[in-house]
């Protein structure tokens, strides 16, 4: 099946989600007014466009995450073969993650995981 | 004994005998996507209306009894209605990605269902990489999410996302941690394998302690990830309104509402299987007999029956807590979860390595 | 028209044909489905100016529940929101803020007034500068409830009595609809 | 930390909240700058509930503008009354019955007891816990009933007359409170394990929105809001009203000044309250529960100023009489109005998530502050 | 019929995809831009790897493990650029490649 | 932070997690601690307390006559001009002039049931009623008159 | 300290305060350019120690507006009312937001109310009624036809 | 029917790959490289590569374009569009583009590959067993490498990332 399972699967979301908006948009008609479109901020107008830019807290989190997940990403097929080979895989993870792990303990400490 | 496995076969037969070659896949193509459709809808439905019960009876009232018998046909209703309301698109919004996004995590809740096994030797794709798969799958939802908060030009929306966004990479890393940890034991990527590997004797009890802990690292990193009170900061009601979906309405707020639910689903299908068992029975050692008749019940009941448990967990998590300041929950992640769920990795190695469990 | 006792008007399912008053209205079937669905589930907008918010919130909690009913989804996001419960006294400097909520509702959109603030400024009609004389002035109300506050009770009829006049077919929206299908 | 360098005063994120946000528990409207998720400043907008309540009442008669007062602080309605009453009296010098006195005191009690139950609550579902708003509801509508059974009303009683109270008790209150009180007292440690153990809680609530007693006292702040910062300023202790100066409670001090701290300051005033309604319950004394007082109340000349302690602080009513039938100008100073202005000093610097548990510790009502 | 699907096909797509990148690359000024450019490119890189891996030495895993490392670097480089890029907006303002020629590192 | 500490940290959140979901899980279990009252089904049984203030009427017996003498207390007490008193002149038996009640308007809409009228009514004519079901579709339906048409003062009430 | 011996201390402060009879708490009446000094001298002088501002209002007696002022001090339990008339068609008075915080906002209620104007205010703007309101409402003589209704 | 899903496939990349490098919003471009990004994943699954194409949809639309957003939000008015470059840059661009497509596409067109026809086995234990060992062919070296390589990229985004206002200021 594969690829095509997937494909299914996406046509199978696809039709879901467009079906219902379609009915939705065939059985309702909205009111219009003028304020019907504007942003929602409890009742008042806002001020300045929410496109502005944001803090730096919010990417090192990304970046971090980025490269622990590529380490993750190693661990899999080592998940999977350290039963047979033995404690030199662990040793061999342990090294990795440890060097990982000073990376860590730098941002921790430079206080790059603080969310602002 | 009517299983799921032996309707599958029949109509694979059938179609088979009748149809044959390429037309019988195209038919089954067909009617394995009119059935995703349907267990999305019923799932969605049926959990939405456990949710409002449980959460009804933990508080000491009586939740939805009025709308069909016993309240059965609440969610239908609100289902119907959603439907039938008004899908706004806000003026300074970027039209295409605001439409897009109900899209995205509709298809990203989708696609991870396939691998997962709904009952024995029933499932859409035995894919050998089944739970790595569903892992990577899940990060789609991410983007949707930044994508709803982004394009809705509005600032909760954004900061919803923001937040969110940030929350669900942190908390992959520790259930991707504890997901590794249970495949060191398995030493396979499969969900049948995983199963497989549980025939006499789930992963939780057989494990030891790194089990358990793993177990509750999962748990505690899924609800995260799936934006799940005492960790939804993303759409905190107190604090956001309504977080990233504070725009949408009708049938798009509509589709978040039933995704959310479908993750639900799915992560406490991959913790039923990953330290339940899937669909593997209960066995207790030696007691032939107690098997056997565990045997009998059939292993759908059991998928369900697990996943369920696992979202009345989930569920019982977020009447109970409050919730997680924002800041407080990364360090929750970084602090303590990744470290300990790292540490519990390489215990776990030991474990495995000595084969101490078995 | 008079308001159907309460008791009678509830787990009504669709299929029946009504009869609006007059008979000039006779709503289909697909109609009756919809309306069942509105009037089930009316998810309010968490909007409590005053002393009646607290009622809603009594009538929210454990005694009262109006969850039986599929009330309890209170959506602080008004496009989310069916029903806007105006509980509590709405004054002057509020009333646009009002005004904007209601608009950025998607439709269906009902509204109840709930105590007599929100009917007729209540308490605060004479000698006051500040307090609107009634919610109606600002937006359209489909249900009023006296009292100051209404006791839940009371919230909990208006609700059932908001439901039978979706099911009848007679709230705004679906005059408006009936009467000019072309708008 | 260190700056941040990508924010110019054009970019500062302006953030409304409110008037219509579950958080604010009314219609406040907050404008918040923010820096990333910090808050920067916080400007609270009032008036979204200004009903000009002063105004109104002065063209009410004494009799009738008590059951205004009740629309003010809708939660303590009962001490509303009772210090509008007080204040009256004050003028008129009249003498209460004992008999008055007592369930003036109780319902005051009582009705603190109610209000600090749904802030509990409230407060609760602000930092994300929806439970225990229901189990708090539980136990409110249990003293609601038997509120309901005496005075008629649930919410806004308008059960204080100048001189007394309107009816006599209900036969059956003081069994009824007796019982609410037995299970009361358990319940709270229920409240205790669910909610203030939790590790989840007390890190969102400590250390959380700071007030130091000088601040406290400079902003006026009064109530659970200064005592949690070691503020000794319970009216009922320092200048006893009716029968308080006759019961023995303790005034609850917290020197922690973070939102926890006031948690923790209401939670044990509850069963303080408790407690004094314990002593006063059994020792109701027989007699009028109303004084005899003229069918046109007119006060002399002068000005009169009576303050109580709601379960949000010190209300104070101000009087001024020109010796009509109707007060020549009155002022209430309401305790959530210097509540309020401290809001912008306990929050600063703090995250969104710390504006919710401060303002939910604050325990504002709003048409209160705004009158 | 259509034919088998070779390496070729997968090259042409891939080849086609590198040119994307290039253009991309060529045609941006904004930095984010053209670090998305790059990744394209990248990601053509690694569909070669693969393909090779698959079609020509199926035995051994090296082009796999190729796609791996790159894959890593790509997100070193990735977690890299965009600190400098952020750094650099923060520096003055904008992003445009043309007007941060006077890069001060 | 030492590691012990580190450790004695995690134990103790649990264990303060634990004894939340301990509450939780209580009534999860106990179906009967559910207090809810099914209100318009249990219209037949609900009690409400006999002082409850739901609206004003007024008192009529079996003959339609009332106790309302339209002296107009009770429009004076009222603090926010809920009653609206129209009176008229009826020629007694003896050939006097006399007040009387013509019609007794009573705004729902306004009244906030302070009880103040009630108590200002020298002769009892009006009373709160418990009706709490006051839901209409019309605001102008909340405008009443409270005494039937029709209705007398009842005899020897001045 | 009592009432007297609080009148003793502030003549031996400023012989020129006139203090008013009656009323369960000592008044004092102060000239509005009198008044910050006397603010300044009641909150830092340890025998006054007033550091609580509880109550801060305008009464309007159509010849001249009052402004009220009411002091504790929770040291040692005394209440002091301060008394300050104004011209009610240019009512200006010092403010004294610095002295207590408390005052920022009950000055500004007090001004959008009444409409007199603090001085050195660190931002007195409107705080509760529209920004388009016109008028001081609490004033005896404000009339809006439009939203008030007479009984 | 593999054929028809691999010219999906195929288009699918080309045509988000384009307008992945085109659109106007770098919001939008953003979510066009995910979908290009996805579609190659798709494309490692055809080749049933599950391994690979699972890390691909982790690294990349997991975290690289996660990574891309978030600094969107960072650095842009990010509803505003991008400034263009000048039209006689594209038309370099562009013929320089399709010079090189064509040039290394007709190489490749007539190069004639050995495919072999062994199955490839990509079962993940492979892989793993693979990366740790310490033979020839073996990965074990590398792959501690790469724990540096990241440690390295970590600390100096952070550094770069941290780096004070005060030293902005005096530049
Ligand atoms: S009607 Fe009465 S209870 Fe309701 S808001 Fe108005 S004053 Fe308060
Ligand atoms: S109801 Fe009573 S008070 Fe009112 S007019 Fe009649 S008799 Fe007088
Ligand atoms: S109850 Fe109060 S408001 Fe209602 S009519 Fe009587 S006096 Fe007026």
């Amino acid at each position: 099946m594969g690829t095509i399972a997937l494909l299914i699967l996406t046509i199978a979301a696809i039709i879901f989600s467009a079906g219902g908006i379609l009915v939705s948009r065939l059985f309702t008609k909205g009111s219009i007014n003028t304020q019907k479109g504007q942003p929602y901020e409890c009742g008042i107008p806002t001020t300045g466009t929410p496109w502005s830019q944001f803090h730096v807290g919010y990417y090192l989190y990304a970046i971090v995450f980025l490269l622990f997940d590529v380490e993750l990403v190693f661990m899999y097929p080592w998940a999977v073969v350290v039963q047979k080979i033995g404690f030199p895989a662990l040793i061999e993870m342990i090294f990795f993650i440890m060097i990982l792990f000073i990376g860590f303990l730098y941002a921790h400490k430079k206080g790059a995981l603080k969310w602002m | 004994m009517i299983s799921l496995e032996a309707i599958k076969n029949a109509v694979q037969s059938w179609l088979q005998l009748h149809i044959g070659g390429t037309l019988a896949l195209v038919a089954e193509s067909i009617l394995l996507g009119i059935l995703v459709i349907t267990l999305f809808a019923v799932l969605g439905l049926l959990l939405v209306f456990m949710e409002r019960k449980v959460s009804a009876v933990m508080q000491i009232r009586l939740g939805p009894n009025r709308v069909g018998p016993k309240g059965w046909l609440q969610t239908s209703a609100d289902t119907l209605k959603l439907m039938l309301k008004e899908g706004l698109t806000p003026d300074g919004a970027d039209r295409f990605l605001f439409n897009l996004a109900p899209f995205m995590i509709m298809i990203a809740a989708m696609l991870i269902m396939a691998p997962i096994a709904f009952a024995k030797n029933f499932q859409i794709w035995d894919i050998n990489i089944g739970v790595l798969y569903i892992s990577s799958v899940a990060s789609i939802s991410v983007i949707a999410i930044l994508m709803a908060g982004w394009s809705s030009n509005n600032k909760y929306s954004l900061l919803g996302a923001m937040r969110s966004g940030a929350q669900i990479i942190s908390y992959e890393l520790s259930a991707g941690v504890a997901v590794i940890t249970m495949i060191i034991l398995t030493g396979s990527l499969s969900v049948n394998d995983i199963i497989a590997s549980q025939e006499n004797g789930w992963w939780i009890f057989k494990g030891h302690i790194p089990a358990i802990i793993a177990f509750i690292i999962f748990m505690i990193a899924v609800t995260a990830e799936t934006n799940r009170a005492p960790f939804d900061l993303a759409e905190a009601e107190s604090e956001l309104t309504a977080g990233f979906h504070t725009e949408y309405s009708g049938m798009k707020f509509a589709l978040f509402f039933l995704a959310e639910y479908i993750n639900i689903f799915i992560v406490c299908a991959v913790a039923a299987i990953l330290f339940l068992g899937g669909w593997m029975p209960l066995h207790i050692g030696n007691w032939q007999a107690f098997n056997h008749v565990m045997d009998y019940i059939p292993s759908s009941i059991w998928f369900f029956g697990k996943t369920f448990l696992l979202i009345g967990l989930i569920m019982w998590f977020r009447w109970t807590f409050p919730r997680l300041r924002i800041d407080q929950l990364l360090n929750l992640e970084w602090k303590y979860l990744l470290p300990i769920s790292l540490l519990n990795m390489l215990l776990m190695t030991i474990v495995a390595i000595l084969k101490w469990y078995l | 028209m008079d308001v159907t006792p309460a008791n009678t008007i509830t787990g009504v399912f669709p299929g029946e044909v009504h009869q609006a008053p007059g008979g000039t209205i006779v709503t289909s079937k697909l109609d009756d489905i919809i309306n069942w669905a509105r009037a089930n589930s009316l998810w309010p907008l968490t909007f409590a100016t005053s002393c009646c918010g607290i009622e809603m919130m009594a009538t929210a909690s454990a005694k009262y529940d109006f969850s039986r009913f599929g009330f309890e989804v209170a959506r602080a996001s008004p496009r989310q929101a069916d029903v806007i419960i105006i509980a509590g006294t709405i004054v002057n400097k509020m009333a646009p803020v009002l005004k904007r909520l209601y608009d950025q509702m998607a439709d269906p959109k009902y509204v109840i007034a709930m105590g007599a603030c929100a009917i007729s400024g209540g308490p605060f009609f004479y000698n006051t500068y500040s307090v609107v004389k009634g919610a109606d002035h600002i937006i359209p109300v489909d249900v009023y409830v006296a009292g100051c506050p209404p006791r839940p009770e009371a919230l909990l009829h208006a609700l059932i009595t908001l439901q039978e006049k979706i099911k009848s077919g007679l709230t705004r929206e679906q005059y408006i609809t009936v009467k000019n299908p072309t708008e | 930390m260190h700056e941040v360098v990508g924010t110019t005063p054009e970019g500062d994120f302006i953030i409304n909240v409110g008037p219509q946000h579950p958080a604010t528990h009314g219609v406040l409207h907050l404008v918040i700058t923010l820096e990333g998720e910090t808050i920067k400043n916080i400007e609270p907008h009032l008036g979204y509930i200004h009903r000009s309540i002063e105004k109104m009442c002065e063209s009410l008669t004494y009799r009738q503008f008590i059951y205004v007062t009740s629309r003010m602080d809708y939660l303590s309605a009962h001490i509303n009354n009772h210090a509008c009453a007080l204040c009256v009296e004050k003028g008129l010098q009249v003498e209460v019955p004992l008999r008055a006195q007592y369930i003036r005191v109780i319902m005051d009690e009582l009705t603190r007891i109610a209000s600090h139950e749904l802030w509990w609550g409230a407060m609760a579902m602000d930092v994300g816990a929806f439970t225990p708003f229901f189990y708090a509801f539980r136990e409110r509508e249990t003293i609601n009933e038997i509120m309901e059974e005496t005075c008629g009303a649930r919410l806004t009683m308008n059960y204080m007359v100048p001189g007394g109270v309107m009816a006599d008790l209900h036969p059956q209150f003081q069994q009824k409170v007796k019982n609410f009180i037995a299970l009361y007292k358990k319940k709270i440690d229920e409240y205790n394990e669910l909610v203030t153990g939790n590790i989840i809680f007390q890190n969102r609530m400590k250390g959380v929105g700071y007030l130091s007693a000088e601040d406290a006292i400079s902003y006026g702040c009064s109530g659970p809001v200064a005592r949690a910062s070691s503020v000794a300023c319970d009216v009922r202790k320092r200048y006893p009203y009716d029968v308080y100066g006759l019961v023995q409670f303790e005034e609850v001090l917290e020197t922690g000044g973070d939102a926890f701290a006031r948690y923790w300051v209401r939670i044990q005033e509850m069963q303080q309250s408790v407690r004094i309604i314990e002593q006063l319950i059994d020792n109701i004394p027989e007699g009028e529960f109303q004084a005899k007082t003229k069918a046109v109340l007119k006060l002399p000349k002068g000005e009169f100023y009576q303050r109580v302690e709601t379960a949000r602080g010190e209300l104070g009513v101000y009087i001024v009489s020109e010796g009509g039938t109707t007060p020549y100008r009155i002022k209430f100073r309401s305790p959530g109005f210097s509540n309020l202005s401290a809001l912008n000093q306990m929050a600063k610097g703090g995250k969104i998530g710390d504006l919710v548990a401060t303002m939910g510790t604050l325990d504002l009502v709003i048409p209160d502050i705004d009158r | 019929m259509m034919q088998q699907i070779t390496l070729q096909h997968i090259l042409l797509l891939s080849t086609a995809l590198f040119f994307i990148g290039v253009f991309g690359l060529l045609t941006r000024r904004n930095m984010i831009a053209i670090l998305m450019s790059i990744e394209l490119m990248l990601n053509s890189v690694n569909i070669n790897f693969v393909a090779f891996n698959k079609y020509l030495y199926p035995e051994k895993l090296d082009g796999v493990f190729f796609f791996l490392f790159v894959i890593t670097v790509a997100a070193a480089e990735a977690a890299v650029a965009i600190a400098i890029i952020i750094h650099l907006y923060r520096y003055n303002k904008q992003i445009d490649v043309s007007e941060t020629e006077e890069m001060r590192y | 932070m030492s590691i012990k500490q580190y450790i004695q940290d995690v134990f103790n959140a649990i264990k303060s997690l634990l004894k939340g979901m301990r509450v939780t899980g209580y009534y999860f279990f106990h179906p009967k601690e559910i207090i809810t009252e099914q209100y318009p089904d249990n219209k037949a049984t609900l009690k409400l307390a006999d002082r409850f203030k739901g609206e004003v009427v007024m008192l009529h017996d079996e003959n339609n006559e009332h106790a309302c003498t339209g002296c107009t207390a009770c429009e004076l007490a009222c603090p926010n001009g809920t009653i609206k008193i129209i009176t008229q002149f009826d020629i007694t038996p003896g050939g006097k002039k006399k007040k009387a009640l013509n019609t007794f308007v009573y705004h729902l809409e306004l009244c906030t049931m302070c009880n103040l009228c009630v108590e200002a009514c020298p002769t009892g004519a009006i009373v709160m009623a418990q009706n709490f079901e006051h839901s209409v579709y019309d605001r102008k339906q909340l405008t009443k008159t409270l005494n039937k048409p029709g209705s007398k003062l009842r005899a020897g009430i001045e | 300290m009592t009432n007297e011996a609080l009148k003793i201390a502030l003549i031996n402060w400023n012989t020129a305060l006139v203090f008013e009879e009656g009323g369960e708490w000592l008044n004092v009446l102060v000239p509005a350019d009198q008044w910050k000094p006397l603010a300044k001298a009641l909150r830092t002088l340890p025998e006054f120690n007033c550091n609580y501002l509880f109550c801060l209002t305008c009464v309007d007696w159509k010849t001249h507006l009052t402004m009220v002022y009411h002091l504790t001090s929770l040291q040692w339990q005394h209440n002091l009312v301060i008394k300050s008339v104004l011209n009610r068609d240019n009512p200006e008075i010092e403010t004294v937001s610095d002295i207590w915080k408390a005052a920022d906002f009950l000055e500004r209620e007090v001004y959008e109310l009444f409409g007199v104007n603090f001085i050195n205010h660190p931002d007195l703007r409107r705080l509760i009624l529209t920004d388009d309101f016109n008028g001081w409402p609490l004033r005896k003589d404000f009339e809006d036809s439009v939203n008030m209704i007479r009984l | 029917m593999e054929t028809i899903v691999f010219y999906g496939i195929a288009l699918f990349i080309f045509i988000t790959g384009i307008l992945a490098v085109t659109a106007r919003h770098i919001f939008r471009a953003a979510i066009w490289l995910l979908f290009a990004l996805m579609g190659i994943a798709a494309l490692y699954f055809w080749m049933d590569l599950n391994f690979v194409a699972a890390v691909q949809i982790i690294i990349y639309v997991g975290g690289i374009v996660v990574l891309i957003i978030f600094s969107i939000f960072l650095t842009q008015q990010s509803g505003q569009k991008m400034a263009q470059s000048s039209l006689l840059q594209y038309i370099f661009s562009i013929a320089a583009v399709v010079f090189g497509t064509a040039f290394i596409g007709s190489i490749i067109a007539r190069f004639y590959f050995v495919e072999s026809h062994v199955v490839m086995n990509t079962a993940v234990e492979n892989i793993g067993a693979q990366l740790m060992s310490v033979q020839q062919y073996g990965y074990a070296l590398p792959f501690e490498l790469v724990s540096i390589l990241l440690l390295a990229a970590m600390i100096g985004s952070i550094v770069i990332a941290m780096k004070q206002k005060t030293k902005i200021k005096n530049s």
